[in-house]
């Protein structure tokens, strides 16, 4: 009885797309993994077929290693009670996606926020550039291979009169005449 | 009366008046502005000191910067204080206004605000609870009675000084001159 | 000769004076029983007094046009004007000034010529949040006009006379005041009152949560510090006005305090209390009970 | 709503009611409420209880506490000497900085107001600009409550009367989950490396292991200890002993995760792979070493890397030294030792077994072969007790009964053996006679928490059924008239307080005779060296002191420019770790010596 | 009727704006005819901050993410966490951590009573609310050690158990705040000028509600029974008895008769939780702080705030600190775009209110 809903929810999807993994994480939680270009039918299909009306949320995951960024639709269903976690993965450089505010309205300020935040574009979208920041000329800030503190230190002041702080670890090492070599400070703290 | 630390009987009773007429700009800049209406209302009163918000720079004696201000807001900050009319006293409220406080390594907002703006006086605490913010007030208070509450005058006499500051940070700057 | 216009100028300096004072005190006092019903304590009831000299002490550095700095004093000049012309005391010496002129009609246009001042003033700065404040305003004193113009109609049809003086000498005479004598007049003058004493629910004007502060936005320092006074002297003047068309003026300054601060207790506990109404529906209730005593005053005034 | 809504006019009104009530403001300043009993104010730091381990800088994301050298604290062993300053301008009074404070000085406390126009006075130090606090501390950390974990994770032995009836180890090791974890509860402040004599980089390694990446543990460890797995079995391990963690609780078992880590390393092939020195090319000059023990073996090690031409000179059939032949097989197996002298031979360690200095091969010789010598010899005769009939058979200084049954010699135990002292020594023996069967009691002249041997030594010997007598001072060996052993006599003591200050004293309690039967005496209270090798001349160079090689204590020369020496021989701390801390030192001594500089 | 418009912005220095964020309005006499949202002012890039925290260290910014009403994020992080470690939690943390929860919810819901009263020129009712607001903060206080941010609730339990005698205490303040509750039902509820003001305001439908992801109050005011708590029952919700009050105005007269339904509900919601606290454990100890690792995972973690809908997307990838922390929070899809929507043809006065009444906090917006 336990998890019957969540179960039939994949089997249906299963039976309708081609779906790269599918997962049952928890009651009220599933997890499916689609091509880029079944995202769309399937969130509509969700929709419109079985009443996952509200989208709950979207959100990226900067896969830097693997150079992909993760999308992870979440529509909710208030009949059903499911979750359904969309995962799609398009790629890191000139990342594109598809619009899908004529599906949810709510989309349009998610995804002004992944343009913004992750540079990632959604041809046919309408929405201003400006969403959050102002004049922003670095690289999108969410992105991975943003330094903040390097920026932090570019850009902004420190108090002084903090000079004077010592390490614990390599004061004890000064004093007591320890060499810690270079491919042990990776471990270090 | 030439005595520099003496002031003249007009100015004592001018900083009195002022000292116990504080209007604050309601301006909630950051998180710290939740304590300000549990300080504003029935449980602490700040009232009681003449303490009182007003609704737009024109008529307000202090702005208080309550928390951290981000870039975005660190311009609407700088436009507010020069519309506000002398004196006028900043208070820096909570950690992040004196180094960063838990946003330290942020790429939105700046870390010491006295760089940007002139602040009379700081209250320590994230968040201060009412009692510090009054705390903080009444410091502000003994400063101008003593004549001492002088950062607008601080601001105008380093204008460049503070002008290069907020336009590092400020990229796009698009302001009226400050010419009073 | 001589003597007569220094007595003149004495009384006008004297009645000033003491209207700017208990203005002041009146608004002390509100601030102080606001803050009792809300469960605080209150700054000292001479907290205006403070802020007054505090805003007079404040640089005025900039403004936006002649305009601007004519509006608050317009607005005082207004205040003190239509002081002039109500009595004070019913026989008192220094504050008769011109009370014998005392045509209630000319003092209507000329209180209204303080707000449309004030209009102007903040009209110029250019301030949207003032525009707009200026034209609730306006809009708003259209719909307390209305009923507030047929109370005095109603007096007026009563006593025959246009004079205030001699509206409170008829009140004397017949021993009755006239809000016994026509208690629909005095209704729908209060009601009024709520709208003109810009209070709660009719503070739309100002309204901070929408307006910042409607027409005095940009008027900082010595702007809002002369428009402070003048609102207190205003205060006081329509309180007065009040007593002396409604409740037989008063006879000494104790009685006075007595009245006119009861009066100016009904629309500030009634504020208290209150959320304030959208323009519209503050004229539509105008337009509705107060308007509808209105009728009823002058309809009692002509066939009693 | 209708014509007129008549309650929604009126009902308003009578909320002016409240005009009646008393205010309920809070009148600040005439009035104060106090803040919570656990309110997160300001910090207080009781600066002699605070160790400046450093762990409230690490968990503060806000960068918000440094460590600083204060004029009233002076750094000493267990005590970095730092203690932390809070940028007030960071803080955001979260507590955690209270919650991982491994000794608990770290507080929070009721103050909270703190109002000043210059923002450069927010930096202050805890419990040094606000020693008022103490009284206010509202906020703070048990034991319980800390997010140091305070407990050990317990290592599995053989139960007691399971070990008595082999050599086999009595420590099992832990388990890959059980080292993760107990990794896990080290807070990196590295106070330990200051007390080990070898200064290993503890935190960094234990990191590598709860990070799961055991091969870099092995790499860090080797790199200035080539013995850790006979180190992670048998250390005397002092960093224990001042783990910012045993404050309040249980220290780390530092020893123990490094036998994890070496354990790891199967054999010596395996930690040639992980380990995968860099050895430099050869530069020509050669080091001879007298004695295999670790002191000899870590100088011939490092030399080796740094491309000297080494060659050991060892009087047994094993290396090892003392840690081989003086520490019983139930604790350090031969195989552990023979892999990691394995792994030296690897590396090109040259070691001539059976070569006795001075019998074999004479000093002379070396000295003259070599461009400098170390001396690593260690101490190996046994101390004598000083008491009647000790020449009687039966009779033996434990070291020796130690060596032979290493040594796999037979060796004969009576029924009833007496041990006399206090050291791991005297309970080696106890416990290596324990398992020939005997019934041993071990004779210690003070309490049993004033034996310098590891407690865990103590308590062992006490769970295999050993009897320890305590505040025991030896008298006599009784021997019967065929001059046969027959037992042991001894005085009971009480302890008395020292007047100069020092440990207590044992003092004999009159009439306080008692006997002990026994068939076989081991005295273990104590060794020294045995210079008899030493032709006359070099014992005239070198200086000798108390039985000691007189050495630089940075460089270990010896008053011979050409001689350096390290080990037991010359520290007095007298532990394997030393020993191999000299090892390591001398090799930058000789570094020195032979080019001018350390390369 | 002019063609011409005027321009009005507000805020984001206005007194009428809930936190710092700026609406431009467009106005036609007093109508709005376009209404545009800007935010960002409140930036702190807590999500990129995140990434550079441990998890530990994580859980002190969480209640940052919002200020009226901290504790809901503390929460979902807490249980996200729980969740990708499959950590347990002793039932007493649960019980301490709902009682928490609810204390917040009548906390904010005291703050809510101001906003929408001072937005519609009542100042009395902000004095009084806020004023009680402080004997809940008190109690917090004396739990947690902190007025507003309480960072009490973590991974694994709760930082401190209740003190001695903390359940009387808590039981007082809901005598008296529910004794108050009738003050402002004077004041507000039965107030025919309140009821003017806010009766036909603001309406969003059923159908545009669920279409444009509308959560909480203003979603049960066109009638639709949602709510987390009963939809996915999380810590001991699914063992309380409480309602979820719906209205079928959906104006903001509408969602204030469902807040203050709510707020009725969750000072029973804390007497039951009182009534059935269990003894025992209150946290389940996390490792070492600086070593503490979590396995690759992600977890989609929600809880109902007064505001509506929040939730937590927590992504590890077995490191040390979170991959990805993304919070959803209920202003986020009210206050953007929906506002912009819902304020054409409105009266310029109700913008207050009606931000208000649609729980706006931009903090939450933009992280």
């Amino acid at each position: 009885m336990e998890l019957h809903k969540e179960k039939q929810l994949l089997e249906t999807l299963q039976g309708v797309f081609q779906l790269k993994s599918g997962e049952i994480k928890r009651r009220h939680r599933i997890e499916v993994e689609v091509e880029k270009k079944d995202v769309v039918p399937l969130l509509l299909f969700v929709k419109e077929k079985l009443g996952y009306k509200h989208l709950s949320h979207i959100s990226c995951v900067d896969w830097i290693e693997e150079g992909r960024f993760e999308l992870i639709y979440m529509p909710w269903s208030h009949q059903e009670q499911i979750l359904i976690m969309v995962k799609v993965s398009i790629p890191r450089d000139a990342a594109e996606m598809e619009n899908i505010d004529m599906i949810w309205r709510q989309a349009n300020t998610y995804q002004r926020e992944l343009r913004e935040m992750f540079g990632i574009e959604f041809p046919g979208f309408v929405g201003d550039y400006d969403f959050i920041l102002e004049d922003w000329e670095d690289i999108p800030p969410m992105r991975r291979d943003f330094d903040t503190e390097a920026y932090v230190k570019d850009h902004y002041f420190e108090r002084p009169g903090r000079e004077d702080a010592k390490d614990v670890r390599t004061e004890i090492a000064k004093r007591s005449g320890e060499q810690i070599p270079d491919f042990a400070k990776k471990y270090s703290r | 009366m030439n005595d520099k630390n003496s002031q003249k009987i007009v100015d004592v009773i001018k900083n009195f008046a002022r000292k116990h007429s504080l209007f604050v700009l309601a301006y909630g800049t950051g998180c710290g502005a939740i304590e300000i209406p549990a300080t504003m209302t029935s449980r602490y009163d700040a009232e009681r000191f003449g303490i009182r918000g007003a609704a737009t720079p024109r008529q307000a004696d202090v702005l208080l910067i309550t928390g951290y201000l981000s870039t975005k807001t660190l311009k609407r900050v700088i436009r507010t204080y020069e519309q506000m009319q002398d004196p006028k006293y900043v208070i820096g409220f909570g950690s992040c206004t004196i180094n960063g406080g838990m946003y330290w390594d942020s790429y939105n907002t700046i870390k010491l605000l006295d760089m940007y703006l002139p602040v009379d006086i700081y209250i320590n605490g994230c968040m201060p609870r009412p009692e510090a913010v009054i705390e903080g007030f009444i410091g502000l208070q003994k400063l101008i009675a003593a004549g001492k509450a002088e950062g607008a005058k601080k601001y105008k006499e380093n204008l460049d000084w503070y002008r290069a500051n907020q336009k590092k940070v400020i990229k796009n700057w698009v302001m009226p001159d400050y010419n009073w | 000769m001589m003597g007569d216009i220094w007595m003149t100028l004495l009384g006008v300096l004297v009645t000033t004076l003491l209207a700017f004072v208990t203005g002041m005190f009146y608004m002390g006092a509100s601030r102080k029983i606001t803050a009792r019903v809300q469960n605080r304590v209150g700054p000292p009831i001479y907290q205006n007094f403070l802020d007054l000299i505090k805003l007079q002490a404040k640089d005025t550095a900039i403004h936006h046009g002649w305009m601007q700095l004519l509006g608050p004093a317009f607005l005082m000049v207004s205040a003190v004007g239509s002081l002039m012309f109500i009595p004070v005391l019913n026989k008192g010496l220094f504050f008769e000034n011109f009370t014998a002129d005392g045509d209630i009609i000319f003092l209507l246009y000329l209180m209204v010529f303080g707000s449309l001042g004030m209009a102007l003033g903040a009209g110029q700065t250019g301030n949207p949040n003032s525009a707009i404040g200026v034209t609730r305003g306006l809009t708003q004193m259209v719909g307390f006009e209305i009923p507030w113009v047929m109370a005095i109609v109603a007096l007026i049809l009563q006593y025959h006379t246009t004079n205030i003086a001699e509206i409170l000498e008829a009140q004397h005479r017949s021993g009755v005041w006239s809000m016994f004598a026509n208690p629909y007049a005095f209704i729908a003058a209060l009601l009024a009152a709520f709208g003109m004493f810009r209070y709660s629910p009719f503070d739309i004007v100002g309204a901070p949560a929408e307006l910042a502060s409607g027409p005095v936005s940009e008027n900082g320092g010595k702007f809002l510090g002369t428009m402070m006074s003048s609102h207190a002297v205003f205060a006081f003047v329509k309180l007065v006005l009040y007593v002396d068309l409604f409740m037989g003026g008063a006879d000494n300054l104790v009685e006075l305090v007595i009245k006119t601060f009861g009066l100016y207790l009904i629309p500030l506990t009634y504020g208290m209390v209150n959320p304030r109404y959208r323009t519209e529906q503050a004229v539509r209730y105008f337009y509705g009970w107060p308007t509808l005593f209105g009728i009823i005053a002058i309809l009692y005034a002509v066939f009693y | 709503m209708g014509f007129f809504n008549l309650k929604g006019t009126i009902r308003p009104l009578t909320g002016l009611k409240q005009f009646g009530k008393v205010p309920h403001t809070i009148e600040y300043p005439n009035e104060s409420k106090e803040a919570a009993p656990r309110y997160r104010g300001f910090h207080f730091n009781e600066i002699e209880a605070c160790i400046g381990c450093g762990n409230c800088s690490t968990i503060c994301m806000n960068g918000a506490i440094d460590m600083i050298s204060l004029v009233e604290v002076e750094g000493k062993k267990g005590d970095s000497g730092l203690r932390p300053r809070v940028d007030h301008g960071r803080c955001c009074w979260c507590g955690l900085c209270v919650e991982v404070c491994p000794t608990g000085s770290l507080a929070l406390t009721k103050e909270y107001l703190y109002v000043s126009p210059d923002a450069n006075s927010f930096l202050w130090t805890p419990g040094v600009d606000n020693p008022e606090g103490k009284e206010k501390i509202s906020f703070y950390s048990t034991a319980e409550s800390s997010l140091t974990d305070m407990t050990r994770v317990p290592m599995r032995e053989l139960e007691g009367m399971e070990r008595i009836k082999s050599f086999a180890e009595v420590v099992l090791g832990y388990e890959e989950e059980e080292a993760r974890k107990e990794a896990s509860r080290c807070i990196s402040c590295g106070i330990c490396t200051e007390v080990c004599p070898d200064h290993m980089h503890i935190p960094e390694y234990i990191n590598a292991i709860a990070q799961a990446d055991d091969h870099s543990a092995i790499k860090i460890i080797y790199d200035n200890n080539p013995l850790p797995e006979m180190c992670g079995k048998v250390c005397t391990r002092r960093c224990e002993d001042v783990c910012a963690v045993q404050v309040r609780g249980e220290a780390l078992a530092i020893r123990w995760l490094k036998r994890y880590a070496t354990e790891r390393a199967e054999n010596a092939e395996m930690i040639r792979e992980i380990v995968n020195p860099e050895i430099r090319e050869s530069n020509g000059k050669k080091v001879g070493i007298v004695g295999a023990g670790p002191s000899g073996l870590t100088a011939a090690y490092y030399l080796a890397l740094r491309g000297y031409d080494v060659t050991v000179y060892e009087g047994r059939s094993k290396g090892g030294g003392m840690t081989m032949y003086g520490i019983p097989k139930y604790r350090l197996p031969l195989e552990s030792l023979e892999k990691q002298i394995g792994y030296m031979e690897r590396i090109g360690v040259k070691i001539k077994f059976n070569t006795q200095v001075g019998k074999d091969i004479s000093f002379e010789e070396i000295y003259q072969q070599y461009d400098a010598v170390f001396l690593g010899i260690g101490f190996q005769k046994g101390w004598k007790l000083g008491v009647p009939n000790e020449e009687a058979p039966g009779v033996q200084p434990a070291v020796d009964f130690l060596v032979s049954v290493n040594d796999g010699q037979e060796v004969k135990v009576g029924k009833k053996v007496v041990v006399i002292g206090g050291g791991n020594v005297a309970i080696d023996a106890a416990r290596v006679a324990r398992r020939y069967g005997a019934e041993v009691s071990i004779l210690y002249r003070r309490r049993v928490e004033d034996m310098p041997a590891d407690w865990e030594e103590i308590e062992g010997a006490e769970d295999e059924g050993i009897h320890i007598i305590a505040q025991a001072i030896p008298k006599q060996i009784v021997v019967d008239e065929h001059g046969k052993l027959k037992g042991f006599e001894y005085i009971k003591a009480r302890m008395e307080q020292d007047e100069r200050g020092g440990r207590p004293r044992p003092v004999p309690i009159e009439g306080g005779e008692t006997f002990v039967p026994a068939d076989d005496v081991m005295v273990a209270i104590g060794q020294e060296a045995d210079y008899s090798f030493l032709p006359e001349e070099f014992k005239k160079n070198i200086e000798i002191s108390r039985g000691r090689i007189v050495a630089d204590p940075v460089t270990f020369q010896t008053s011979d420019p050409k001689i350096f020496a390290g080990g037991d021989a010359v520290n007095r701390t007298a532990d394997a770790i030393s020993a191999i801390a000299n090892g390591f030192n001398a090799v930058k001594g000789i570094d020195k010596f032979l080019f001018g500089k350390e390369k | 009727m002019r063609e011409k418009t005027t321009t009005l912005y507000l805020g984001p220095q206005h007194p009428g704006i809930t936190g710092n964020m700026m609406v431009k309005l467009s106005l036609k006499g007093d109508t709005i005819v376009k209404a545009k949202t800007e935010v960002g002012y409140l930036h702190r890039a807590f999500e990129k901050l995140l990434e550079k925290r441990n998890w530990l260290q994580c859980f002190t910014v969480m209640c940052r993410f919002c200020v009226p009403e901290p504790d809901p994020m503390e929460n979902i992080y807490a249980r996200a966490v729980e969740e990708i470690e499959g950590r347990e939690v002793p039932e007493r943390a649960k019980y301490i951590r709902t009682m928490v929860l609810e204390l917040a919810r009548l906390q904010s819901f005291l703050l809510w009573y101001a906003g929408q009263n001072g937005s519609a020129g009542l100042y009395t009712v902000p004095q009084w609310s806020v004023g009680d607001r402080n004997y809940i903060l008190d109690l917090f206080e004396e739990l947690t050690g902190g007025r507003i941010y309480h960072m009490y609730t973590w991974p694994g339990g709760v930082r401190r158990d209740l003190p001695e005698g903390f359940e009387s205490r808590v039981l007082k303040v809901m005598d008296y705040i529910e004794k108050r509750q009738e003050d402002y039902d004077r004041m507000m509820f039965d107030n025919s000028i309140f009821q003017k003001r806010a009766q036909g305001v603001g309406i969003i439908n059923k159908e545009k509600a669920i279409e444009w992801g509308v959560v909480g109050a203003p979603l049960r005011a066109c009638g639709v029974k949602s709510d987390i708590r009963i939809d996915e029952p999380y810590e001991i919700y699914d063992k309380l008895d409480f309602i979820v009050p719906t209205q079928e105005g959906a104006d903001v007269w509408a969602r204030a008769l469902v807040r203050r339904a709510e707020f009725k509900q969750s000072i029973s919601i804390i007497r039951q939780i009182i009534d059935k606290m269990p003894k025992g454990e209150i946290y389940n100890k996390v490792p070492n702080p600086q070593k503490w690792t979590l396995p690759k995972g992600n977890a989609y973690v929600r809880a109902e705030a007064v505001r509506g809908e929040i939730g937590m997307f927590l992504q590890s990838d077995g490191g040390n600190k979170p991959r990805r922390v993304h919070v959803r929070g209920a202003a986020y899809v009210h206050a953007v775009s929906l506002l912009e929507d819902v304020l054409v043809g409105q009266n310029v006065s109700d913008v207050s209110f009606i931000m208000n009444s649609l729980g706006t906090c931009p903090p939450e917006i933009e992280r």
